[in-house]
């Protein structure tokens, strides 16, 4: 949406200016002034806004969704860790193999997808979730078991700082892919297919193509979010990637904003720093008057559903809806709550 | 050699024989109506022709080439465009983003290579904007083209849906009642305008209409089905003036086929 | 593996699968009436299970009032469910119900670690003998028996309810055609409610016949233990027949038990979640109307 | 174990399957022939993929270059197997250095001297590897966590105990005059938790007690707790938090053996000197700064089979491990002493750390048809429950024994009972029946500071405190981890009366000789005391 009338003046475009300037320094310059431990929790929301935007590409443009997505992460996680420390290969081999191996595994999913929608495909993907959990990850030779496997950072990028910049970049990456995508002939198809198949076909679209090439995307941003979460904690372990993280991963996302690119950065960023956050608050935990203590650990899982069922009763636009008038306003256009209300709602229609 | 040739075609839905045996041809430049009372199986047809349904017999020639077997995308590349009784356009996209979807197969690039942000497919997109705001223009929806298309009225939705059909750069085009929810005056517009596009881009056209005027208006030759069976063709007049016609119509439409025949 | 094996397997694949047939249940019935995924299905059980320990193991309220009053939670909680998420997301796609749903049951676990600890708890078992009666020299505790008798008297109960009664009748109406028993003057929303609480108990009735055979229970257990295989009994049946529910838990139960215990799996960890996910898929693909359900 | 080639296969395929459809994507009416396009693109992707982290890395570079310049050897190195966490995780600190200010030389000389040779001593397979990867590091380590210190301070950083600059005296981090900083990790949450009332309660007992003895040359101990979730990825962060944000001198770890393992790993790379009770020996040999304050459960395995032979006089023995690898060394040594003992091993299984209650049932089943008198158990407190208990529902009750820290608290009799029966376990601690007649210090101190009678956990933790508060006694007034290091390496003796006795050297990290036999007593829900300090039967 091109914010259309009246361009704003030079006062104006310095006001904008200045504001992605402190985004800019927010988001650069701050990390380099924090202890290592910092850092790493920055670098985790570098991570999981990856992830968030890999889960868009189903949930919002397919509308196809995925409750077993920590498999599909963690399949990248534990490719990775064992491509580097297994198999002895260089970071970028590892980061590759994640890419390719979470591509292909999400590939055979959306075959089932074809076949089966909907509720049932959800089904399908939950069950496929809890399946790699339980069976998958547990797999000895290959991640380590209980154990884990150890993911250690790449050699140019061993310190803390480093890696966050690194992952920044491959963030910044996703993000151009994703803009591109929906930019070009790609993502018209995928939204007319997530609409209306019928008329995506008439359009010339090759619903099927279409549909296994978003899982793929999907697939292969998973996969590099999943390979740059081992290396980030250097070691990569089963327990991580359990149900509780499935269903944080779909409400980042959808309390985001599906289909609105900032709106699920902030809401993946938000989810993996809410615990930082609280434990800067109330150090140790928030003492709930006749109730226990709360840890930062649950704090995520704790408000996230709330955040969820508020988001889908009120705001279907989740947080990208409400960010709207300022992104129109960066863009050069007036600072109005002007067409925010999008009626439709924001969570995939299911395919008959 | 005609543009569109079904040989017999009959399709069944478990126990309900929706098409039998129709049979229809659509030469280069013809305007071909289909008419019928409501469940005749025009649709149905439609959806044979256009590639929804598989017919249990019968073929589907187009442009001297079998396609029975092709999908539906397959179809609108070699093709053939198609609009739809209730709209088919993306309600969630803009004006503009519709006629750039409907473009898919116009773009000369791949997903991926779009996906990538090649320098090239920046080139395309603007080759493709220009051409969507081109038709807009022909159709009359500059001033539309940054709004969502969900809200539009159903006159304007239906003009926007040519041009996405249009868009796709047809040879043939299926339009499914493309002015019901339109007055007699309006109705005749389009008809006006459809006698001229035909001609700037030169098309085939087969068109499901009730408005027996418009057929008038613009059909070289019409098709009526009933109970998914070719009941009568020739020329507009000559099947208007066909008493098996007036029965099948007699009920829901007779009185509005009488008066047309007073007119 | 012998036969002798086998049929330890067979049963207790049996007893289990009587546990997720009771999940399945509750899933059929609110699928039949609001055509809702319910993923809270399994916590409800899991509420019912921690208010029993609280008033019995803590405070040391007597058995059967502590139970009244933790099936009593778990309906509560189904209701509030149905009355906070279902009813304002009524015209959203049900996908959106669905996640909500899952929402709803990640509150309550959260809940359940951040006040009921994180760690498991053990109880004694609630009644009788462990070794009642020796099946293929699988032994049969009274409270596995008792499971199986609950769940032959649940089915009865709701077979019967379902033909005979007026409610039941209005409930397979509504969900064949919602809007004419609408006009027949039959509140939809009642009804709904109705079903929800019904879910909220059969949960209910889950959970504590679940905890007290495996004598554990921990934050989200009925939803890690039972909801997949759950959910997969009841697709099996069709997702909207009442015995094909039963039937699909079983089968669900012993399918994993022999591929939990046949030597063939033992290269695999957690082969049970693998052969549910395995049949979920090949029966969606193969028979989508499920076992019982008429092409 | 998937081999190079079939990886290699596997890639092949992979490649093949995403062009062929991406392919399929680019194919229809566009001019762009699929076949030429879509590898050629796919190319640009991994292309443009790299590109992208080039520029990160030249744009986010901080300064060393040298530090960086080191690492693309280290780390095919430490590729194969057991040693690839060392050179892996060896690049952290070798950073940390990086962006410290140039700090104390002269401690990271002596540090990397004093560690190396240890390092070097201990010839295991991954000790042998170490010394050339590691000693860089060790070296680097020290002032590492100084520099950890400086980043600390960076605005809105909460260390409230700044560390003071290494000076040449040695590394002080967490020390100063009045205090010193230990940090400890335990599973609190996850899926074989203590409970966390208890384990507060008992942290700091001993310490208190200690304080108003006048604590250690004037120092007394402030201990900073973490709890670890009983997952090692986990365990590694806390640990990381104890160390760069907490600044705190040593490192202990309670419980878990996977999560000890983890975190000493890491300890090792930034040269904090580790202690725990004994676990798996695997994983931790070469380890330059670990120290177990217990047997290891090889150490207890002559223990228990000759309690089997002696005591019980049963001959058929059932093995259930939890499914880890750093376990095997265990399994194996448990196989090859039972049956040189004459023992009948019927059965040989591992289960996973979350087994599910139905694999747990057909675990129980196929025990009981194995028909073992007695199971060697090493499993986390909840799946021997479990397992116990849907044995017993199975109407078998073998004897259950193994090696233990958590397996003897009264916690698992207390769920347990009566389903393990008189299950027996060796554990670094005893239980309280005897704890008056061994050290009277405790309960009484227990019962000034938490106004009730203490529970094993507290005493688990007040027996631990003890080791390590003589530890630091021995260290002397000048404490440093140099210091420290020394007295433990010395060779000298540190008896506390409720852990065994341990003495460490260069080599020798698993330095206890003897642990407490525990039977479970289903009729008081509680573990006895039934052998002290005993090396075997």
């Amino acid at each position: 949406m091109n914010g259309n009338g009246d361009r704003p003046g030079p006062a104006g475009w310095a006001a904008r200016g200045a504001v992605l300037a402190a985004v800019a320094a927010l988001v650069l310059a701050v990390p380099a002034f924090r202890g290592n431990v910092e850092v790493h929790v920055f670098t985790q929301a570098a991570i999981y806004a990856v992830i968030g935007l890999s889960l868009n590409v189903l949930l919002g443009y397919t509308g196809q969704i995925s409750l077993g997505h920590q498999a599909f992460v963690g399949i990248g996680a534990f490719t990775a860790a064992y491509m580097v420390s297994r198999q002895g290969q260089p970071f970028v081999a590892g980061i590759v193999m994640a890419m390719v191996v979470g591509g292909l595994q999400a590939l055979v999913l959306g075959a089932v997808s074809l076949r089966v929608t909907g509720l049932y495909f959800a089904l399908v993907t939950l069950a496929y979730g809890t399946m790699a959990e339980e069976s998958l990850f547990n797999i000895q030779s290959l991640t380590g078991g209980s154990a884990g496997q150890p993911a250690p950072k790449p050699a140019w990028f061993s310190t803390d700082l480093r890696y966050y910049y690194l992952c920044l970049a491959f963030l910044a990456a996703v993000i151009w892919i994703d803009w591109r995508l929906m930019r070009t002939k790609g993502g018209r198809a995928l939204l007319a297919v997530r609409e209306n198949p019928k008329v995506a076909a008439t359009n010339g679209v090759d619903v099927k193509v279409y549909t296994l090439m978003a899982f793929v995307v999907a697939g292969v941003f998973a996969g590099l979010g999943g390979a740059l979460l081992a290396h980030n904690d250097t070691f990569v372990v089963r327990d991580l990637f359990d149900f509780q993280l499935a269903l944080v991963f779909v409400i980042m996302t959808v309390v985001g904003g599906l289909r609105n690119r900032t709106g699920v950065v902030l809401g993946s960023a938000f989810f993996s720093l809410v615990g930082y956050f609280f434990d800067k608050l109330f150090k140790g935990g928030l003492a709930v008057p006749g109730l226990k203590v709360l840890p930062k650990e649950y704090v995520p899982i704790v408000i996230g559903p709330v955040l969820l069922l508020y988001t889908l009763t009120r705001h279907p636009g989740g947080v990208g809806e409400q960010i709207r008038p300022l992104q129109r306003w960066l863009r050069g256009g007036r600072f109005t709550f002007r067409d925010t209300s999008e009626s439709e709602v924001r969570v995939s229609d299911v395919r008959a | 050699m005609s543009v569109l040739e079904v040989q017999r075609c009959s399709i069944r839905f478990g126990g309900v024989q929706a098409a039998r045996d129709v049979s229809l041809k659509a030469g280069e430049w013809e305007i071909v109506g289909v008419i019928g009372p409501n469940g005749a199986g025009k649709t149905t047809t439609f959806d044979i022709i256009s590639g929804f349904y598989r017919p249990d017999e019968g073929r589907v020639w187009f442009k001297g080439r079998d396609v029975t077997g092709l999908g539906v995308h397959e179809r609108t590349a070699l093709g053939m465009g198609r609009t739809f009784q209730n709209v088919g356009l993306v309600k969630g996209s803009t004006v503009r983003e519709n006629l750039l979807t409907a473009q898919h197969l116009e773009a000369g690039y791949c997903a991926l290579a779009g996906m990538l942000g090649l320098p090239s497919t920046f080139a395309a997109e603007r080759r493709l904007r220009a051409r969507a705001e081109a038709l807009a223009g022909i159709l009359g929806l500059t001033e539309l083209l940054d709004t969502r298309v969900a809200g539009l009225p159903y006159g304007v939705l239906k003009r926007v849906e040519l041009g996405a059909v249009l868009a796709t750069d047809p040879d043939l085009l299926l339009l499914d009642e493309p002015t019901s929810g339109m007055g007699p005056e309006e109705a005749h517009a389009f008809g006006a305008m459809l006698l001229e596009l035909r001609f700037e881009f030169d098309l085939t056209v087969v068109m499901i209409e009730h408005h027996v005027p418009l057929v008038a208006q613009v059909c070289d030759y019409v098709y009526c089905l009933n109970f998914g069976e070719l009941l009568a063709e020739g020329r507009p007049e000559e099947v208007r003036a066909n008493p098996e016609v007036i029965r099948a119509y007699l009920g829901q439409e007779a009185e509005e086929v009488l008066q047309e025949g007073a007119s | 593996m012998s036969a002798h094996l086998l049929a330890q397997a067979v049963v207790i694949g049996v007893i289990t699968g009587a546990g997720y047939g009771l999940v399945a249940l509750g899933l059929v019935l609110v699928h039949k009436s609001s055509g809702v995924f319910n993923f809270a299905q399994g916590e409800f059980g899991t509420v019912a299970v921690y208010t029993l320990y609280r008033l019995h193991d803590r405070i040391g309220v007597p058995l059967l009032p502590a139970m009244v009053v933790g099936l009593a939670a778990s309906m509560a909680m189904a209701l509030a469910t149905e009355r906070l998420v279902v009813r304002r997301l009524f015209d959203a796609p049900r996908v959106t119900l669905l996640v909500a749903t899952a929402g709803v049951a990640l509150l309550a676990i959260s809940l359940e670690l951040w006040l009921g600890e994180a760690r498991l708890r053990f109880i004694q078992p609630a009644l009788g003998r462990l070794d009642r009666l020796s099946l293929f020299g699988v032994q049969v505790s009274d409270q596995r028996i008792l499971i199986l008798g609950v769940l032959a008297v649940l089915a009865v109960l709701l077979g019967l309810f379902f033909s005979r009664t007026n409610r039941g009748l209005a409930i397979l109406a509504v969900s064949q055609e919602p809007v004419a028993t609408e006009l027949m003057g039959i509140s939809v929303r009642r009804l709904s409610s109705f079903i929800w609480g019904l879910a909220g108990l059969l949960a209910g009735i889950a959970g504590m016949l679940a905890a007290g055979d495996a004598r554990s229970f921990g934050p989200g257990f009925m939803t890690f233990n039972t909801l997949i295989p759950g959910f997969t009994a009841a697709v099996l049946g069709g997702m909207n027949s009442l015995p094909g529910a039963l039937v699909g838990g079983v089968v669900v139960g012993v399918a994993q038990s022999l591929a939990v215990s046949s030597s063939a799996f033992k290269a695999i960890p957690g082969p049970g979640s693998v052969m549910v996910f395995v049949l979920l898929v090949a029966v969606l693909t193969v028979r989508p109307q499920g076992l019982l359900g008429k092409a | 174990m998937t081999g190079r080639s079939s990886k290699v296969a596997v890639a092949r395929g992979a490649a093949v399957a995403l062009v062929l459809l991406l392919a399929a994507a680019c194919g229809q009416k566009s001019n762009v022939g699929p076949d030429a396009a879509a590898p050629a693109s796919a190319g640009q992707g991994g292309a443009g993929g790299a590109a992208a982290a080039g520029q990160a890395g030249s744009g986010g570079g901080g300064p060393d270059a040298v530090g960086a310049g080191s690492r693309p050897d280290a780390a095919p190195s430490g590729a194969p197997g057991g040693a690839a966490p060392v050179g892996g995780s060896a690049s952290s600190p070798g950073s940390g250095g990086s962006t410290s200010p140039a700090s104390g030389p002269g401690s990271a000389a002596s540090g990397g001297g004093s560690t190396g040779s240890a390092a070097g001593a201990a010839g295991s397979a991954a000790g042998s590897g170490a010394p050339t990867g590691r000693s860089p590091e060790s070296a680097g380590a020290p002032s590492g966590s100084a520099a950890g210190a400086g980043a600390g301070h960076g605005p809105g950083a909460t260390a409230p105990m700044p560390a003071p600059p290494a000076s040449g005296a040695g590394d002080r981090t967490g020390v100063t005059d009045t205090k010193i900083r230990i940090g400890i990790h335990a599973p609190i949450t996850g899926a074989a938790p203590f409970p966390q009332s208890a384990f507060d309660k008992g942290k700091d007992v001993y310490w208190k007690y200690l304080a108003e003895k006048g604590g250690i040359f004037g120092r007394n101990v402030e201990i900073v707790f973490r709890d670890d979730q009983f997952n090692p990825s986990r365990a590694v962060q806390v640990c990381r938090e104890m160390v760069e944000q907490e600044h705190v001198f040593i490192l202990m770890g309670a419980a878990g053996s996977e999560q000890i393992t983890a975190c000493a790993r890491y300890a090792d790379t930034m040269g904090v000197p580790y202690l725990s009770a004994g676990v798996n020996e695997d994983g931790l040999t070469g380890l330059s700064s670990y120290y177990a304050t217990s047997q290891t459960y090889v150490q207890q395995t002559p223990v228990l089979v000759s309690y089997i032979v002696n005591k019980l006089h049963k001959t058929k023995i059932a093995i259930v491990l939890n499914n880890t690898p750093a376990l095997n060394e265990t399994q194996q040594s448990v196989t090859k002493l039972a049956e040189a003992a004459g023992l009948d091993v019927v059965r040989n299984s591992r289960i996973g750390k979350n087994a599910t209650d139905s694999e747990l049932l057909s675990e129980a089943n196929a025990l009981r048809m194995s028909g073992a008198e007695v199971v060697y158990l090493l499993t986390s407190p909840v799946n021997f429950v479990k397992l116990a208990t849907n044995a017993q529902a199975q109407a078998y009750s073998p004897v259950y024994l193994g090696p233990g820290i958590t397996n003897g608290l009264n916690i698992v009799a207390e769920a347990g009972c009566p389903a393990i029966g008189q299950a027996k376990f060796l554990s670094p601690f005893p239980q309280l029946d005897v704890i008056d007649k061994l050290d009277p210090d405790y309960q009484k101190s227990y019962e000034k500071y938490n106004g009730q009678k203490g529970d094993d956990i507290g005493l688990a933790e007040w027996g631990l405190s003890k080791v390590i508060g003589a530890m630091l006694q021995a260290a002397g007034k000048d404490l440093s981890r140099q210091s420290f290091v020394a007295a433990l390496q010395s060779g000298r003796q540190f008896n506390t009366n409720v852990y065994p006795v341990v003495s460490y050297s260069g080599s020798i990290r698993f330095g206890a000789k003897s642990s407490h036999l525990l039977e479970a007593d289903c009729n008081s829900r509680t573990f006895k005391t039934i052998a002290e300090f005993t090396t075997g039967f």
